[in-house]
C-alpha cells in the first residue's frame, strides 16, 4: 500500500474529492495547513508595522491505497487539482507497511 | 431656522404621557385650537396636503400669546435623556450590531473586509450627514429634497426644532437620525458581502446616501416632504430605511452577480456566535430605533417597544417552526434571522398598533422572510446575506401591514387600518411603497452601473479567491 | 383594570429623589395622610397583611380630591426614559449577554445549541408573557396567582399602573417585568446544558414560566401576592428570578443525570473570551435589573446602582483571591463568575442597603459561590455551568443578607434588618427563601419528570458525542 | 457634606437647556446673582483663581432666601435617568469594551491576561473607589487632593451634592465618576501588555489609582483642585484619563522593556473581530463618557454627542486614508484605532466646540495618531498596544485642541480658544498638560521601579514565551 | 523504527493517551483533521441552504517507536480506541529512516 | 526524496524558515499539532476543576528533499531549532518514492 500526500489549494478540496468518488476512492484523510513555496505569500499591516506572510494556507489530504490504486488516485489528483498557476501544490508517495481497521481489526488492503 | 413654526406636542401630550384625565386633554384641546391627533415626528405625517402647514400655523399663532418662559419649559429632560440614549443604541445596530450579525455569516476570509463595510460606513456617513445629509434630509424644503439651509449643521444648535422634536434639542434630534442615514446603506452591503472592492464600496455609501437615502428621508419626514403629505404612516423607517435599503440589496446583487464558487463551494457562516452576538445587539438597538422614535419617553415610546419585542419574538419561533416544519430542524440562524425580519417588519407600526397586531405583524414576517430567503437559491441572484430577503421583503410586508392594523386607539396620531375600516391608509401605504421600490431599485441600479465603468465593483477572481482581507485590507481576521 | 386605586409614589419621592427639605416632605405627608415609607413596586412589599391596602385607600381617597391635572402630571418622562432603558438593558442580559456567558463555557460542538436555549426562551417567554404571564403574574388576583383580567395584555396600556409604578406608562413597567421573566427560566438552562433534547427544552421553558415564575411573582410582587403580604423584601428579584432559578437547576442537574464523560474526558470552556464578554454585558445590564426596580430615576435607582456595582467588584474580586490561595491561581473565570454571584446577592439587597453592606454582600457572595462550586465535584451531580453554585446559593445569600443589612437609613421604603435591630425582617426573608426553595423545587422535579415520559429529556448518546450544534440544530458554530 | 454650598446650574439651564427665552434667562440671571457663564461640573471650572468660590458663595447666599422646596425641585429625574444610563455606558467601556479591543490585539496565549487586566481593574478600582478614592478625589480639601470627608463615601447619599451635579443624587455622581476611576488604569495597561506579573499589575493598580488618579482628578476637577482655580477646560477628562494614562503608559513601556522577539516574532493580532467589537462597544460607551459629563440631559450633552460621533467618525477616515496613501491599503484596525483616537482628542473639547470644530480635532487626531504609532517602532520602545500613541498623543492634542476651538457662542460655560482670540486659554491648557506629563510621568516611573524591585514587575521569558493565559492564570482562552 | 499513524475518534484521545503511558509509550504528536470514508457525515441548514457535510472530526496520533515496539502500540491502540461502530479509524505504518532530538542531536532510537 | 518531518517549537518556525531559505530550501509545509513527550504540560483551572493538560503546542514541518540535501536541511533544523531545555522536539526522515507538481505534472526532484 502507499500514502498519497497531497497538499492542494483549499478550494480545490470538494472538486477532488468528488473526482476520486467518481473514480471509486472513498477513504481520505484532510487537515488544514500553511505551504511555503514559490507562490508568493502577503503583507499585512497592523499600525504601520508591516509584516511579510509567506505562509499561503493549503490543504493537505493523506490517502492510502493498494499499490493498484496509485496511479489512478494521481491522476485525479492532478487533473481536479490543477488551476495552472503557481502554488497548486505537490503531491507525495510514501510506502506503508501496514493498515488496520480499528474497528474490526481488519489488515492490510481490507483496511483501507 | 428661518421660519419658526413651534408646534404643540399635542399627540405625545395625548398618547405618550398615559391617558390623562378627560379635563386635562381638553385643556390641551384648547390650548392650541386642535385636536390632539398630531404627531410632530417622523412616523407621524398629517394626512392630506397641507394639513401640516395650517395646523403648524394655528398652534403657532396660538402658542405665540404664551409667555416664553412656558414654551421654554417644552424643553424636556427626560424626552432628552430618552433620545440621546436610543441615538446611542441605534450606533451599537450599525457598529458592532450590524457588522457582526454579517460578519460571522461570511467565510473566514472576508470577515475584515465585511466588519469594514459596516465600520467605514459609520464613518463616512457620519461626516457626509453634518456636511451635507441632514439639511438634504431635514431642511424646509421642496417636495424631494431639503434645501441647504442647514449645510454644515448651520443653525442647528441646542434650542429644540419644533417642527421635528419640539421637546429635544435640536442636536439630539439630527443625532439621532444620523444613526438612521447611517445604517440604511450598511444594511445593502450584505447583498454584494465577500466581493466589492473598497473604493467602490465607499463611493457607493457616499453617492447612495446622498442621491437616495437623503431624498427619500425628505419625503416621507421632511417638512414639505410630498409622501409625508400623501398620508403613509412610517413610525420608524420600514420605508426610508428597510424597504430602500432591501430594494437596493436587490438591485445591487443583480448588478454585481454571483459570488465565485456560488451553489457549488462551500459557504457556511464561518462564526454564529459573532452573528448570534450581533443580533442580540440588533434586537437590543432596536429599542431605540424604534421606541426612540416617538421622540420622547411616554407612552408612545413604551408602547413602541413593547410591539418592537412582541414581533421580534414572534417572528424568531415563526422562522424557527418554518424551518423546523419544512427542513426537519430548528436551526438558530433562522431564528435569529427571525428576530431580524420581525424587527423589520414592526418598525414602520411600533408606533400605531397594538400588542395583538405585534404578535401579526410577527409572525408573518418570519414566515414571509423564511420563504424569500429560501425563494433566492432558486431565482438564481446571490443576495449574499439576505439583505433583501429580510430588510426587502420584511420592510414591505410592515410598512402594509401598518395599512392594515394601525389604529387610533392606540395612537391618536396615527390613523384606522383597513380593520378599523380605513382602506385610505392602506392605499397611501401601496403608493409609498410602491414609490420607494422604483425610486430605490432604478436610483442604485444607475450608481452601481456608473461605478462599475468608473472604479470596477468587483475584486478579481483571484482576490475573491483569496479573501477581502487580505487582498482589499492586507489583514487577517485570525492569527495564532 | 377595574379598581383603580391610585397610590402616591411617596417612598420614591422621600427616598428615591434626594433628601427634600422637610417642608417639601410634610407637603407630600399631609397630602398623602400617611408616612412616606411606602415603596409603591416590586421590592416594597408592605409590611403586615392588609397595610398596602388600608394605606393605598387612604391615599386613593386623599388623592381623588386633588384635580386630575395633577394627578396626570406625575407620569414623569425622566422615569419613563430610565425604565425604558433598563428594559433594554435586561433585555441584552439574556441575549447576548447570558447566551455568550453560557455559550463560551460549553464544547465547541455545544455552542448553538447552548446560545439557542438562551435566544428561544427570549422570543418564547416574551409572547407567553403578553398572552398569559403578565396577567397571570401582575393582575389584581388570590393570594398565589393573578387573575386573568389583562389577558393578552388587555387594558394594559400608556397610562400608568398606580399600584405598581404610578409615573410610567403601564406598558413600560409590563415590558420591563417582561424581561425578567425572560431571564429566569433561562438562567437554569446551565444546570442541563450540552445535553437535552430542544422539544423538551421549549416544553419546559413554557410550561416553568406559567406554573413556576408567573405565580411566585404574583406571590412576591403581584397585588395581594401572599409573601408580599407577610414582609420579605426582594427590591429587584433575588428570590422570584434568582433562588427560583437557582433551585431548579439543582432539580433539572438531578432528573437529567450527568453529563457522557463527566470527570473522565476534558470538559474546558471553549472560548472564555466569550464568556467575559457575556459577564460584561451582564454586568451592565444588571445595572438594569437592579436600578431599573426603582422604577424612576432618583436617588433609590442611584443607590441601588452603586451598591451593584460595589457588590460585583467585591465579589470578583473574593472568589479570585479565594481561588488564589486555594488553589495557587487568580483566574479569569472566577473573576468571572465572581461578579456575577456578586450581582445575585445584591439583587434582592440594592435598593435597602448602603454601601458597605453591599462590600460585605458581595465579598460573602465571593467565597461562598466559589466554595459552592467546587463543592458540586464532591457531591457529584452535573450542574454543568453552575446554576445553582452562583444562582441558588448567590441568591439565598442575597435573600437572607437583606435581612441583615437592610436598614430604613438608607430607604425609609425598607424596613431594618438584623443589624438594626428588625430581626422580624430575617425571619421573613427565610419564610421567603424556604418557600421558594420548596415551591420551585417540587415543581421543577415534577415537570421534568413529566416530560422525561412524554417527550423524553434527553438526546441519546451519540448524539451528546456528536454535539447538539449538529444533532439537535444541524448547523456548526464555526466553520473556515 | 458640611459645608453645602449649592451653586444655580446657570451653565446647564441656559446652555444645556436649549436657548431659553430671554426673559427666562434673565430670571435665573437674577435669581443668581451671577451671569450663567458658569458649569457646575466636571469639565468646567471656573477661569481664575477663587471666582468659583466667590460665585459659589454669592449663588448660595440668594439661594438660601429661596424656599427649600424650590432648591429640591432642581433634583430631575432626567438627568438622573440620563447620568445612571451614562454610567452604565462608561461601564460597558471597560469591559468588555476595553478588554476585547486590547485582547483581540494580543497574541493567543495572552488572551486572557489581557482581559483580566481590564476586567479585575474594574472589581478593584470600583472597591477603592467607594472607600478612599472618591473622597480623595471630590471631597472638598487642598489644592492638590481632596480631605478624607467622605471616606467609605460618608455622607454620600440621595441628596444632590450642588457643587458637582446639582440635579442628580450625589450617589449618581459619585458612581459616574468610579466609572473614570476605573477606566484609566485599564488603559495604561496596553503599554505593558503580555508581559507583566499579575501580582504586580494589581499593585500597580491600587498605587497609580491612588498616588496618580486621585489626586489629578482632584486638582483638575475638584473643589479647590489648583489646575481647576487655572482656567484650563476639561469636558470630560482628557487631561485627567486620557494624557496621565497615556504619559503613564510610556513610563510603564520604558520602564518594563520590550516584549521577547519583539521586532522578529510575528505579533500579529489574534483576533481582529474581537479589537472591533470593543472600538464599537468604546464607540458607544463614549457618548455616555463625554455627553454623561454634562451631568444632565440637555443641550449640552446633545452637543458633546454630536461632536464625539463627529471627531470619532473623521478621525476613524483620517487614519484610514493616512494608511491608505502611506502604506497602500486601508485598514480595519486602522479606521477602528482612528475612531479611537478620535474620541480620545474630542473628550476635553466635546462640550465646548462646535461640530466643525470637532471635524477638525478629529481628522487631526487620527493623522497624528497614525503617524506616532508609526514612529514607535522607530524609536525603539514597546507601547505594545499603543496606549501612549492614542491615549497619550490624542488627548494632548485634544486638550491644546481644546485651547484653539472652545467658543463660549457653544457653551457660555466654556471659554473662548484662539480662533476666537483667547489666547489665554490656549496657556492654561498648556500649563494643564504639561503639568499632567511631568506628574503622570514621574510619579508611574517611581511605582514601577519600587514595584519592580518589591514583586518583580516582568514574567519569567519562559513564561513570556508560554504566554500569561497559562502561567499566570492556569487558562487557556480556546479549546476544542 | 516506525511511524504508526492513527486516526482516531477524538473523544478517544484521551483513553489512548493513558493506554500507552500504561504500556510505556509516552512520546506522540498529535493533530486535529477532517475524515472522509464509510461513516456518514452530517447535513446542515443555514437560511434554507442544505449542505451535505462529509467530513468528519478526527484525530491523528503520529508515534515513531522502536520496532520491537510496534506491535505493542498497535495493540493498545486498537484495544483503546475501539468503539465497534462504523468511523472507527485507521492506523497506518511507515517506515522511519532516521529520528533525532532537536535538543540534544541524539539519533536513532535514543531520540524517541 | 526523502520526506524530513521535524516537530519544532511553535516560536521557532520564523528562525528555522529563515535558516533553511539561507541554504536554498524554500518549499515545506507546516502545521499546528499538540506534543506529548518528556516536556511538562501545564495545569488549568476552571471554577475549581483542575486539568491536567499534557499536550504541548508543537509546529510539525514537512519538507521534502532530494536525498543529497537530507544532511543539510537535518543540520539547519538542529541548529536553528535548539534551545538546550526539554522540548525541543524531533525530526524524523521517511522515504518518498514519488513527488508530483500538481501544475505541471513534474515528477521526482524536480517537483520539490
Ligand atoms: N519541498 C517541499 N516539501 C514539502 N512541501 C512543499 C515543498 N515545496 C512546496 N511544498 C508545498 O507545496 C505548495 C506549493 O508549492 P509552490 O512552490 O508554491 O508552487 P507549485 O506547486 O506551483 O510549485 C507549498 O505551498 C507547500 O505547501
Ligand atoms: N483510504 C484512507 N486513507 C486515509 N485515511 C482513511 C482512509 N479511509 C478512511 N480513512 C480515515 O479513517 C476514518 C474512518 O474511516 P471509516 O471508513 O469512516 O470507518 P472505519 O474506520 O470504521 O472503516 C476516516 O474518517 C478517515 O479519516
Ligand atoms: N515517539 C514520538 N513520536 C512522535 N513524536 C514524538 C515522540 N516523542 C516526542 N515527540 C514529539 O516531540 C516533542 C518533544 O519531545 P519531548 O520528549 O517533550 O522533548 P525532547 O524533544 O527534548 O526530547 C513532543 O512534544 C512530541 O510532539
Amino acid at each position: 500500500m502507499k500514502l498519497v500526500q497531497a497538499v492542494i489549494r483549499p478550494f480545490k478540496l470538494e472538486e477532488i474529492k468528488e473526482a476520486l468518488e467518481e473514480v471509486g476512492i472513498v477513504g481520505m484523510t484532510v487537515s488544514e495547513v500553511k505551504g511555503l513555496g514559490r507562490q508568493k505569500g502577503h503583507k499585512e499591516i497592523y499600525r504601520g508595522a508591516e509584516y511579510e506572510v509567506d505562509f499561503v494556507p493549503m490543504t493537505k489530504i493523506e490517502i492510502v491505497v493498494p499499490d493498484r490504486d496509485v496511479d489512478r488516485v494521481l491522476e485525479t489528483i492532478l487533473r481536479a487539482g490543477l488551476t495552472g498557476n503557481i502554488g497548486d501544490g505537490k503531491v507525495f508517495v510514501l510506502d506503508v507497511e501496514e493498515a488496520i481497521r480499528i474497528r474490526t481489526g481488519e489488515r492490510g488492503e481490507h483496511a483501507v | 431656522m428661518t421660519r419658526p413654526r413651534p408646534r404643540l406636542r399635542a399627540s405625545r401630550s395625548a398618547a405618550g404621557r398615559g391617558a390623562p384625565a378627560p379635563e386635562h386633554a381638553a385643556l390641551r384641546g384648547r390650548r392650541a385650537g386642535t385636536p390632539a391627533t398630531e404627531r410632530p415626528a417622523p412616523g407621524g405625517p398629517a394626512r392630506g396636503p397641507g394639513a401640516a402647514l395650517r395646523r403648524a400655523a394655528l398652534a403657532g399663532a396660538l402658542l405665540t400669546s404664551l409667555p416664553p418662559a412656558a414654551a421654554a419649559q417644552e424643553l424636556s429632560s427626560g424626552d432628552t435623556a430618552w433620545v440621546l440614549t436610543c441615538t446611542a443604541l441605534v450606533l451599537l445596530m450599525t457598529a458592532p450590531g450590524l457588522a457582526l450579525f454579517y460578519g460571522g455569516l461570511v467565510r473566514r476570509k472576508n470577515v475584515l473586509g465585511t466588519l469594514m463595510q459596516s465600520f467605514v460606513t459609520l464613518a463616512l456617513v457620519s461626516v457626509q450627514w453634518t456636511l451635507i445629509g441632514y439639511t438634504l434630509a431635514f431642511a424646509p424644503g421642496g417636495p424631494f429634497v431639503g434645501s441647504l439651509e442647514w449645510i454644515g449643521l448651520a443653525g442647528v444648535g441646542a434650542a429644540p426644532n419644533a417642527d421635528y422634536a419640539p421637546t429635544i434639542p435640536h442636536q439630539a434630534f439630527a443625532s439621532f437620525q444620523a444613526m438612521f442615514a447611517v445604517i440604511t446603506p450598511a444594511l445593502i452591503a450584505g447583498a454584494f458581502a465577500e466581493r466589492m472592492r473598497f473604493p467602490a464600496f465607499l463611493a457607493f455609501v457616499l453617492l447612495w446616501s446622498t442621491l437616495v437615502y437623503d431624498p427619500l428621508a425628505h419625503m416621507v419626514w421632511g417638512l414639505g416632504g410630498f409622501l409625508r403629505e400623501r398620508g403613509a404612516l412610517d413610525f420608524a423607517g420600514g420605508t426610508v430605511v428597510h424597504v430602500s435599503s432591501g430594494v437596493a440589496a436587490l438591485a445591487a446583487a443583480l448588478v454585481i452577480g454571483r459570488r465565485h464558487g456560488y451553489g457549488h463551494e462551500p459557504m457556511q457562516p464561518h462564526s454564529l456566535p459573532l452573528t448570534v452576538l450581533g443580533a442580540g445587539l440588533l434586537w437590543f438597538g432596536w429599542f431605540g430605533f424604534n421606541a426612540g422614535s416617538a421622540l420622547g419617553a411616554g407612552g408612545v415610546a413604551a408602547n413602541a417597544l413593547l410591539t418592537t419585542n412582541t414581533a421580534a419574538a414572534a417572528a424568531a419561533l415563526a422562522w424557527m417552526i418554518a424551518e423546523w416544519i419544512g427542513r426537519g430542524r430548528p436551526t438558530l440562524l433562522g431564528a435569529a434571522s427571525g428576530a431580524v425580519a420581525g424587527l423589520v417588519a414592526i418598525t414602520p407600526a411600533c408606533g400605531y398598533v397594538g400588542v395583538s397586531a405585534a404578535l401579526a405583524i410577527g409572525a408573518v414576517a418570519g414566515l414571509l422572510c423564511a420563504w424569500a430567503v429560501s425563494a433566492k437559491t432558486r431565482l438564481g441572484y446571490d443576495d449574499a446575506l439576505d439583505a433583501f430577503g429580510i430588510h426587502g421583503v420584511g420592510g414591505t410586508w410592515g410598512a402594509l401591514a401598518t395599512g392594515i392594523f394601525a389604529s387610533t386607539a392606540v395612537n391618536p396620531a396615527g390613523a384606522d387600518g383597513l380593520l378599523r375600516g380605513g382602506a385610505g391608509l392602506l392605499r397611501a401605504q401601496l403608493e409609498a411603497v410602491a414609490f420607494t421600490w422604483i425610486f430605490a431599485f432604478l436610483l442604485t441600479f444607475a450608481i452601481l452601473k456608473v461605478l462599475d465603468r468608473v472604479l470596477g465593483l468587483r475584486v478579481p477572481p483571484e482576490h475573491e479567491q483569496e479573501g477581502l482581507d487580505v487582498t482589499q485590507h492586507s489583514e487577517s481576521a485570525y492569527a495564532p
